[in-house]
């Protein structure tokens, strides 16, 4: 089972989660990433680029399997304008190793924060806004992964 | 000729989400055109101005931008990205 | 938040995700194990020792919360004679840094299969029943982490 | 008097959840005290005959089998864990 899915709306975890552990496996690991707030940030808004998005998520998705014994696994990117508290972004996998669970869901959110194109703006109460700056830690754990 | 698209802060300061140019030499870098549209000045000069904040993707795929442009058919230009 | 639960009935995922959502950190992290199907198996039962077990787990539900910049977590560990598909154990961790919520929740997970006083009996469709033994990986693994 | 209280194969072989056993001396191991209640032979020696196959805790902490017992209230003596 692989699936894929970036898409504006929110997201059911349990609906999410249901299917991996109907999968059989016997464990399944997830992340989910909620929109921090605090600092008067009213919203987050999400930019991505849509011809490019999907394949990219597809072919680390295929990578993930390739390298782990993955039953399956989930992966679920919302864009667009999002509130404190509200879900940015799931993963979910299933094995009958823990360990593989556990290891490949660290890759697919690493991957996802450093290197899927996905760009983060601030808007704060005060009408100022910004672009998120990457931080280099990201870009050199996502290039030790990759190789 | 050659698409080019831009996203979050070179979208904003370009004032595009994208234009078409005319397609430069097979061996014209993405580093090359970047300071050829960037000698325009403007919208773009503020944009393009320094090159290593800028990441780039040819036909939807990350490459370094000293890669030769080739027969690609969409640059994207765009600052590191931040997902997830 | 610190919940930790050893009990007979089942669990929901979502609820204790939500719980962790609602902490505001950005990130969580879970892992659900599940009863595995296959070569006939009926039934599993777990015993536990009760004198022991909500103690043991809540002191390495602290050393968890020492080690890491953690929110909350949630720990849910069943006991009692459980079928293929149902939920046996649960680990949650809501932390601001993604690393922290994964590693914290591969910790707690690899520590509750190797270190928590929990034994499993596997029941066969033919009447056959059997402890499970314990895996050489899982108990050295364990003691790489209590150092 | 010591409690000892026993779990999965342990409990089973031994056909006791618990029993009372006279208090040996402070200094006397968990495994001599083992070897001594394999030595009544039956259930006994059949749960408690290989000491290198059991785990042990005082009080409910885990222990290594070659600890004294001291003045702890309560012994239990099972099989390596396999929860989760």
């Amino acid at each position: 089972m692989k699936r894929v899915a970036v898409q504006a709306g929110d997201f059911d975890v349990a609906t999410e989660l249901a299917a991996l552990e109907a999968l059989g496996g016997g464990g399944v690991a997830s992340f989910t990433g909620v929109v921090r707030g605090g600092g008067g940030l009213v919203a987050l808004e999400l930019e991505h680029y849509p011809a490019m998005t999907q394949a990219q998520v597809d072919r680390i998705c295929d990578e993930a399997m390739a390298r782990w014994p993955l039953l399956g696994l989930s992966v679920i990117h919302r864009f667009g304008r999002l509130e404190p508290g509200a879900r940015i972004v799931f993963v979910g996998t299933a094995s009958r190793h823990r360990a593989a669970a556990l290891e490949s869901c660290a890759f697919l959110i690493d991957w996802l924060k450093s290197q899927a194109p996905f760009w983060k703006k601030e808007h704060f109460a005060d009408g100022a806004a910004g672009w998120v700056e990457a931080r280099a830690e990201d870009e050199a754990k996502a290039k030790g992964w990759i190789g | 000729m050659l698409t080019i698209v831009y996203f979050a802060w070179v979208r904003e300061r370009i004032g595009l989400d994208e234009e078409q140019v005319a397609r430069p030499d097979a061996g014209t870098s993405i580093a090359d055109l970047v300071a050829m549209l960037a000698a325009r000045g403007g919208g773009h000069a503020e944009a393009l101005g320094d090159a290593t904040r800028l990441r780039a993707a040819l036909d939807q795929r990350f490459v370094a931008l000293d890669s030769p442009i080739g027969d690609a058919r969409e640059l994207a230009l765009f600052p590191p990205v931040t997902g997830g």
